[in-house]
């Protein structure tokens, strides 16, 4: 398994492509968003696993996106996504809006290869009533109370291309990702899978009992390229922490477009420059 | 106000929850992206010795799920989280929540962040406190402008819950979903049944003998700023340090 | 947490209940078939996870089960089950044929909380033409080329007790099962779990990322017994292997229903007297 | 007669899967609960140099299945399996394949163990290969008297593949589900068409010049016995000592 480089991986996902990014506490490649940035892509639908965050805002204020489909778009205990909330008010993106566990069943029903999964709740949500591709109808099995049960279904998504950070890969192409079992489902939904590492190891996770319940086989993952610290500002299981300092200045900044273009000439563009040094 | 009676709002708010909390028998608990209050107030009921579980989603260490953030909702989904905790951009007096936003849909006017579980958990939990500091006519509306998750269900949709109460900074709700109203319980110190009425946007029921809530107790105090602050430094660095002026060793 | 004894874990699953086990490839706990056996349970429903093993041949063999809910009754490379092929012809227990991604998907639904989930295949199959709990609907989303689809719909399925043999249990009380994950869908579909387990160990497996993504969280175990090899002659993730000339020799003794007998008093009630001294 | 041709009639049925497997692109093929002869092909065709996956259920150490036993239907699911083995108690002429049993449901004359993932796998593998040693009027038949999965499906089903091929310890058929028939590809050595016919319960096409099935070739028993056998090992003992008189050291 030899890993590309981020630039490289940016280059490989074609403006409009379907992306699924998990939020802030689950792994999100905050090195391939950036990368996306740099490389100026545009049109990106992005699906909330099963919300979104600061890559998303920051995907989303550099341009290069055109739809979220998601539960909701935060920066947590820093507030608002404020280029979230700009776009949306400014007409320049689409918001699909959803509740967590939908999100998770529309993935889930892609990565069984079912057309649709049933869920609960849902029904007098005008998130429903604002989703023409859910559809109530009423379940052949009795409710527990022997009454006929209304239930939405709703759809298999798949995305085009899952994107996460991975603690580690190993030799044989393996990705490490710990309990955030999220990044599994949207590798198993997802057409491709692209992954960013903290670091390459060698052996194969498989081989390895105590490793091997934290992997995703390599059989869905596409490429995988190394960028230290590339969840950052999120965290990265016990690796490293939220960075709250980071995202407060991140949210103070990008309140205006001059703010946000000024945060990202220094920590998109300026950070690689640095880094490249 | 707060200060001169010898306790923070966060403080007293967290004690109305952890009375809630323990007025239903309660094993299990699930806390969300909500605000650390309502942690807080679980954290205080453990600590006070009940035999709760907590399942707290963003805890880092130790967190409960390993199943993915899934897990979560397919647990809730069983029938195995007794209780859960909702807010809203605005809430109405049917208990409808918007987290959505103003204007025309999906939120024209104010734009919140979204429904995130809202739309599955306040019907799937055995029940949901909702809280919500800020208690003003713009909060607290006649009728939420979208409806992210209903306050009741229609017959033939499946609902185990539903709103238990209502935690605001100036009074406490109780709700009553087969009349799908709100009935004054409790009025904090400072407060009135006018300056209640003044502030919130739904008409509610006022039984006979609405009190004054009961302050933090010298004891609920202590748990809530030795042991209670300790346990959320990791998760809630930001509002332990504002509200106990705490910060985690490096 | 404090385990109890294997005895005291049979004696708390009453006549009756439906059981879910995995098969011999995933963490059967023979060490409390053969303690249900000892305690003479009886009408035990029995559901495979997807398919059946030994546990299952010998829960049969000794007169505990009524019934079977499972896609194969297998000793793998030992061949046939001969007691339950035995007690099949007698009429003694009831089967209920399905095949394996039809039992994931009852025991999925259950996990979700839904009251059923759609799966592919099955039309044609006489499985489906035996199960009048199962549906073939129209589904209301266009099949890839456009047209409609007939899918069939697989009610949730609730076993009483999840039962399974754990590598550890921690202090916490979860248990770890490595990548045998299928024992955390048991665990979250059924109303009990009961774990066996070859020992207990200090800590908490969820403070530890390594190992939490194996872990099953004490939220879904009722109780755990300290059972030693209690998954033999199965295997054990990589502690110990699958004991073929034991099942061999099994297989060859229970062709009748004298030769399990004295399989039984050897195995099963001799091993007992034996460990007691 | 194998013995005297200088191969077991194992080692020609793997080399005949082998080639089967080759004569279409293949990326990735999962073995599940099947005889070892299919595993044995797989394996061969990855010591071939072949660029192959293989996912093997029963694989102990490196199983590939993380996600718990379900992963291989929902990988299969996916669209991610290009091939996929099945045999049989009975298989018919239009390759329908009974895992259940004979007499009435649910087999009360022979009980076969029981259908496994076949009513699902053989319609969501990209393709199945039909392997089953025993070739008699008591296997081969005209008609099962289950079908645990049927050979081809009714329009409005959703059908991913079909069999592409049958093995059995006398020939190769080849299916084709668009007539829902089998034809005969090639016919092993020490059997004739006369005695395919005697031996088979259904009817089948046979197309001009089929010949005999080409033995295995010394590069591809080398192999077998050695490198393959070495992988075979730890999952299927027993065949290792039948077929090679191997052992895996303590």
């Amino acid at each position: 398994m030899t890993p590309i480089s981020l630039e490289a991986m940016a280059a490989s996902i074609p403006d409009g492509a379907m992306l699924a990014m998990p939020p802030d506490n689950s792994l999100p490649s905050v090195a391939l968003a950036k990368a996306l940035i740099r490389r100026g892509a545009r049109g990106l639908r992005l699906v909330g696993v099963p919300i979104s965050g600061f890559a998303t805002d920051i995907l989303i204020g550099a341009g290069c996106v055109s739809e979220v489909n998601t539960s909701a778009v935060t920066l947590g205990e820093a507030g608002f996504a404020p280029r979230f909330t700009e776009a949306l008010k400014a007409g320049r993106i689409t918001i699909r809006d959803a509740t967590c566990p939908a999100m998770h069943t529309m993935l889930q029903a892609a990565e069984k290869g079912v057309p649709f999964m049933p869920l609960r709740g849902l029904i007098g949500s005008d998130i429903l009533a604002n989703r023409p591709d859910w559809r109530v109808v009423e379940s052949p099995f009795p409710a527990p109370d022997g009454s006929v049960e209304k239930i939405t279904l709703l759809p298999a998504l798949h995305p085009d291309v899952a994107v996460f950070h991975a603690a580690m890969a190993d030799s044989a192409g393996n990705v490490w990702v710990g309990r955030r079992r999220e990044c599994a489902t949207i590798a198993h939904a997802s057409r491709r899978c692209l992954v960013t590492v903290e670091r390459v190891v060698e052996g194969n996770f498989l081989e390895d009992e105590r490793m091997t319940p934290g992997a995703i086989n390599a059989t869905y993952i596409e490429a995988v390229a190394v960028a230290e610290r590339g969840a950052q500002p999120a965290a990265l299981l016990d690796e490293y922490g939220f960075d709250t300092e980071c995202v407060l200045a991140y949210a103070r900044a990008a309140k205006t477009a001059e703010g946000f273009a000024e945060w990202c000439a220094e920590h998109v563009f300026g950070g690689q420059r640095a880094a490249a040094e | 106000m707060s200060a001169a009676a010898g306790y923070r709002s966060e403080e007293l708010l967290a004690v109305c929850i952890a009375r809630l909390i323990r007025a239903v028998p309660t094993r299990h608990i699930a806390v969300g992206a909500a605000s650390p209050i309502p942690a807080a107030a679980c954290w205080l009921c453990v600590k006070q010795g009940d035999p709760l579980r907590l399942s707290l989603l963003h805890k880092r260490s130790g967190n409960p799920f390993t199943d993915g953030s899934r897990e979560l909702f397919d647990l809730t989904g069983q029938g195995r989280v007794d209780l859960f905790f909702l807010g809203g951009g605005e809430i109405d007096g049917q208990a409808n929540l918007n987290l959505i936003g103003t204007g025309d849909w999906p939120g024209t006017g104010v734009r919140f962040p979204g429904s995130f579980g809202s739309a599955f958990m306040y019907y799937m939990a055995g029940r949901t406190i909702l809280f919500r500091e800020e208690h003003s006519p713009r909060v607290l509306v006649q009728r939420v402008a979208h409806i992210s998750a209903p306050g009741t269900s229609e017959p033939g949709v499946y609902r185990r819950g539903h709103a238990q109460a209502l935690v605001t900074g100036r009074c406490i709700f109780h709700f009553h979903p087969e009349r799908a109203r709100f009935s004054l319980a409790s009025i904090h110190a400072g407060e009135t049944l006018e300056s209640i009425r003044a502030m919130t946007g739904f008409d509610f029921d006022v039984p006979d003998g609405v009190g004054e809530t009961p302050p933090p107790s010298a004891a609920e105090l202590a748990l809530l700023q030795g042991p209670v602050c300790d346990e959320m430094l990791e998760t809630y660095p930001e509002f332990c340090r504002r509200v106990w002026g705490r910060s985690r060793a490096a």
